[in-house]
């Protein structure tokens, strides 16, 4: 056990595959000598050496388009895309191709790949380095997207990314990546994806949540002082409708909190689901605590666009009063 | 000396057996064996012919939207035959004739062609990847399969097709790019066939050849006539003892033509001319070929009569396998997505429905809808 | 007056734009002699010249790229992008630029943009030449997306988007491209954006739909013999949520039909949006009626896969009898 | 003749002042007049400042991440002062000095780093566009903005600036593609730094020259000492001059270096070697100039001290209005999302907050909530 935060879980989790399957490697722009510009792959090129940790092109599409090539080709590549808004030159290699090669051949060609992406806001960042692009490709079928909250989600989650045999999009919340650390056993260890975390139990409320918000979800619980439920899902696609399920039959309110915008936001499906599935037990309308329907504005105001605990607070108290 | 010379360089072009049928002996000499060559001419030959029969095909409704080969057969032809049948061979959807010479079964061919994926499942043995329909997207993927190899420390190398049309995407600059700078074996071949569907060459590419685009990444080029096998075979080589000894990259653009319209649903007389397609008529790469193999005695009527029979039958062997194969079911669709199938997407698969009333396990006792859903669907 | 399919539609309002606005070009691939693959710009480089109709390179990104240079120096482009599976290499440019330019700037910079992409499935058409990616675009901030059913509702929108000051994403559901013919009037007319319309009158259910598929619907309405409500969206983005709840508060019911896939399609925010406005009216949970989670198959399946009037059906019996 | 030459070029690679002071009179006579090139100098001085005091408003605190200019002042200088005021100057992010030149005020600058969007709010009057993050996606607008010139008949023409890794992206090659293909008259200027944060040249470009990128589109290309302030002026009256009268693109690489980190984020002593920056401090754009008007009697220490004392005034008081400027408000970052607030968007900006209860206009009776809100945000 190692007290880390999530950069130093991630990076170990890189090392253990790295050692225990020749066949991965890490492509990306600056993740070599300079070990990624958050140091996630700090240590790994000199370890590894140029042939597994390779420095590419500045060409998103690039990156992932060879990454699918030599996943095709038998490995099993984790490229990184240095943020989030630069996602957007690699969407077509990503949505049309990663995703649809599987099906495309009929299993003849799968591509076991995950894709490394900081994700969200509060890191003072400048324009496009803050976005939170996972329900993009929670609609696109054919890949995974998995999100941890904790180092010790990160390392297990991670590990379980690459060794899947699909394409995952694995979002590393930025803001949290040296917020905090937690105990991180040093062996390697596997978390499912498709199963949520009960972060805590409750009766009276469940909070459905991912990523960075999850933190600020635990703040807004601790000062409502309410009975509530918070899961983390973990993964977003597949995501753990049983569990949420289970907790709003238990509970009957259900809060979803999450950066990106509210329409269409992954939310939405988790509003609509619980509708689907629990319509007898709710004993208000699911409410939704999200980034506007806006860009993500410049860091003197993207603690205004991102929810807080006060506005979870807000919501809280909202439904709780229904 | 305030202006001086940064750079400076020329590309050759590669022609050996013309249009007229002037032959080069001194590249042309043992360059393909006699014997060799007539299986070349045959692949191009019954290529042809399923070039004809998916045509006619689609237009009795029997196929969908087709892109006819006509014309191009000797660019990827040449280089199935030059590159060893391990490389891999990362086409468009114009190289029908390469595939052919690599081993693929036609039928993989026309069931693409018939709106069934099935068609896409390549046997890892033929080192070919399906056929591509979004422009200019393989290349990359080409790439990563040569890096692949690299990596691990094999000899193969990738080929990879794509028109001229496919230049102006970015994805081709940034494969070229990759390839160039990390150093991957790569071989990339342009079939400038001066039309993408209506938009004319100069409109992909004003530069006074394709080749040049290869410059930009300090890649050896080559122009080379693309209705010549034997000029298609000779760059293939030299790109390939490249890719194979040095490790590194060639762009080679083969110059060609489309024959017939882009696809079956195009009508190419309304953007170019008659005078224009005539005159590529005449250099059919396989009329001078077949010329060449009669002054060498090599061939005959009679030949060219019995391997029209042997076509016919492969052809229509391939038709009858291709639409003799199972109906696809939609579970099909559902099945491939991932190896492993999430519980919600089973759940859609097993009552092809999304709406939730019903479709919930603990509703699902009533399986009159599964019922319903299987006889539709068949 | 004249009875016009959706492509003479489109084509008379780009006509009509172009003759009063010189500031309206056409540009994409085989837009010029050609007319476009669907014919949709047929003649008008004859009419207009070559400099207002113009075929550019094979490159979407550069279409949409060098579009947004056009409306920032003051003209009113109208880009094509020939299918949408093709929208995947210009997805940058629209979702990181065109969307944000204004935002961005604050104003001094607009993007009145209007990106023409045929859509969606059951034309027989080859991979990537089917697909329905409207909730994508719903959920970038910053543009508008507008998908007609009918001739009518295609002139009208198109008028009224070319002559929007923000960028809209205009979708043209190729199925119903010359699928039936409607009275058009021959005179200009703009119908709004974000207002939807109601296709007929209903007391028991509430159909929301938009695209192809309202026609799937009003099979599935007839054959079903019930009193429903049928809404055509016209607009994903703004979306007419008015409509919405007056109707579900009057039903009490809603069954949402779209081709996209289930997860995190549009068919979710509206369902989460109905939950949230009409909590106490819903007799049943809303009900989707979608495409599937996953790749939308070779044309051999693609009925399949598309909902069609029995499956609507199905989901109507279902939820009428909850 | 079965090789032949299907394609032949050169490029060539001007240089007027170097670093040891040599400065040829052909070229160079005439070019830039004395009064002009003390302004230049001064804008570079001056930028230079800004760079510094940039830095240390992001090291105390009150400003972001920052990307330094220094060292590659002469590069978009040259560019801004060739062109004409109506000419689109659409830049990266390390082009101060010809922003400076066009008399974008640099506070707007500023603002845009310290996280304010209405460092963006360009006025038209000065043809730039903003700052651009996002690397290699402006020559696209660059190319639509001349195309729109052209579109209108006006002799106005874009110049876009872009790194040596911003040529890796696709979309520098389509851009530079639809421009040579469209006839579009643009210039293409990449600041070939020789990095791109830690990743070397060679692994965006292998190549000898960045400049050939070019000859992919047939445009003509240039390489250029892009630390010489007459060197980059030259290169660009020639293209400004082709673009002009024949409406056709140019490529210039213009060699530069970054002295600084990448941004105030970076480490650069991770990967490279003091060497190689010593090397390049002593090829700075400023030295050679200043000492050239040492040299024409042009410049001596006291003017020196004097631009100082100016730049420094000038910058504070740019810095003074950045930081003054009223605190944005959250509803700018909604208003400014169309220039019609859809209903929905203006109830989210109105109760900032995006669940339902209480959201909804018949349950905003109560306005608690807005208070709660407008107290929160400031
Ligand atoms: C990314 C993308 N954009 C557009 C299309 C539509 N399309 C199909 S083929 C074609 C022209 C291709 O031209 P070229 O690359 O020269 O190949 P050719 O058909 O001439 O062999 C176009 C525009 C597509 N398939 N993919
Ligand atoms: C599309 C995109 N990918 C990645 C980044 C992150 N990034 C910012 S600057 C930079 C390097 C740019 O290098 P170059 O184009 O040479 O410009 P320079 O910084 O050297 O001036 C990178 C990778 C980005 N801003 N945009
Ligand atoms: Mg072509
Ligand atoms: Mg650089």
């Amino acid at each position: 056990m190692a007290n880390l935060n999530m950069v130093q879980a991630i990076n170990l989790a890189l090392i253990q595959e790295m050692e225990k399957d020749p066949r991965v490697l890490l492509l990306g722009e600056d993740v070599g000598a300079n070990g990624g510009v958050f140091r996630v792959t700090e240590g790994l090129q000199k370890r590894f050496g140029e042939k597994r940790v390779v420095d590419t092109p500045l060409a998103e599409s690039g990156i992932i388009g060879t990454a699918i090539g030599l996943a095709m080709g038998g490995l099993r590549p984790v490229p990184e895309i240095q943020f989030d808004g630069f996602l957007g030159p690699a969407y077509d290699q990503i949505c049309s191709h990663a995703a649809r090669m599987r099906t495309r051949t009929r299993g003849a060609f799968p591509v076991p790949l995950t894709i490394r992406i900081p994700v969200g806001g509060g890191i003072h960042a400048p324009e496009l380095h803050s976005d939170s692009p996972e329900a993009i490709y929670a609609h696109t079928p054919g890949l995974k997207v998995v999100m941890p909250s904790s180092p010790y989600d990160a390392k297990g989650l991670l590990i379980a990314s690459i060794r899947d045999p699909d394409p995952v999009m694995f979002f590393e919340p930025k803001r949290i990546y040296r917020a905090f650390r937690e105990e991180v056993p040093e062996d390697e260890y596997v978390l499912p994806i498709g199963k949520a975390r009960t972060v805590c139990e409750g009766n009276e409320l469940t909070i459905v949540s991912w990523g960075a918000s999850v933190v600020q979800c635990m703040q807004a619980i601790e000062k409502s002082g309410k009975d509530i439920e918070l899961i983390d899902l973990r993964t977003i696609y597949p995501f753990d409708i049983d569990a949420i399920e289970e907790s709003v039959k238990k509970t009957g309110r259900c809060v979803v909190v999450h950066e990106a915008p509210l329409t269409c936001g992954f939310g939405a499906e988790i509003s609509a689901r619980i509708m689907e599935r629990c319509f007898l037990h709710l004993e208000a309308p699911v409410q939704r605590v999200s980034g506007f329907d806006t860009i993500m504005p410049y860091y003197k105001l993207e603690l205004d666009y991102m929810p807080d605990a006060s506005r979870i607070g807000r919501a809280i108290d909202d439904i709780m009063a229904y | 000396m305030p202006i001086t010379t940064a750079f400076k360089t020329e590309i050759p072009r590669i022609s050996i057996l013309d249009e007229h049928g002037n032959f080069d002996e001194k590249l042309g000499k043992g360059l393909i064996p006699d014997a060799d060559l007539i299986k070349l001419y045959e692949a191009m030959f019954t290529c042809r012919r399923l070039d004809d029969v998916a045509f006619r095909l689609q237009r009795s409704g029997r196929m969908g939207t087709y892109p006819q080969n006509m014309g191009q057969e000797a660019t990827s032809l040449g280089a199935a035959y030059a590159l060893d049948k391990k490389d891999w061979l990362v086409t468009c959807y114009r190289e029908n004739c390469g595939l052919f010479w690599r081993g693929v079964p036609m039928e993989a061919i026309l069931l693409h062609w018939m709106g069934d994926e099935r068609g896409n499942a390549m046997p890892r043995e033929h080192y070919a990847t399906p056929i591509a329909v979004p422009i200019g997207t393989q290349m990359l993927h080409a790439t990563g399969l040569a890096w692949a190899a690299k990596y691990r420390g094999e000899k193969q190398i990738a080929c990879t097709f794509f028109g001229d049309g496919a230049t102006s995407e970015g994805d081709f600059h940034e494969a070229a790019n990759f390839a160039a700078n990390l150093d991957i074996p790569v071989v990339f071949v342009c079939q400038n066939n001066f039309w993408a569907i209506s938009v004319p060459g100069r409109i992909q590419c004003s530069a006074p050849t394709v080749a040049q685009r290869g410059i930009a990444y300090g890649m050896p080029c080559m122009q080379v006539d693309g209705n010549d096998i034997f000029a298609t075979v000779y760059a293939m080589r030299e790109a390939i003892e490249r890719a194979r000894t040095e490790g590194k990259p060639t762009f080679i653009e083969m110059v060609t033509y489309r024959l017939a319209d882009h696809t079956t649903a195009d009508d190419a007389s309304r953007y170019r001319d008659k005078a224009e397609v005539d005159m590529w008529r005449a250099r059919d790469p396989m009329i001078r070929v077949r010329k060449h193999m009669e002054k060498l005695k090599l061939w005959d009527d009679k030949k060219e009569a019995a391997l029209l029979e042997r076509a016919e039958k492969l052809i229509g062997e391939a038709v009858a396998r291709a639409e003799n194969i199972a109906a696809p079911h939609s579970a099909d669709f559902f099945n491939s997505m991932y190896l492993e199938l999430p519980p919600d997407l089973a759940l859609q698969r097993d009552t092809m429905q999304t709406h939730s009333l019903g479709q919930d396990p603990s509703q699902l006792a009533n399986t009159d809808h599964l019922n319903r859903v299987t006889e539709q669907a068949h």
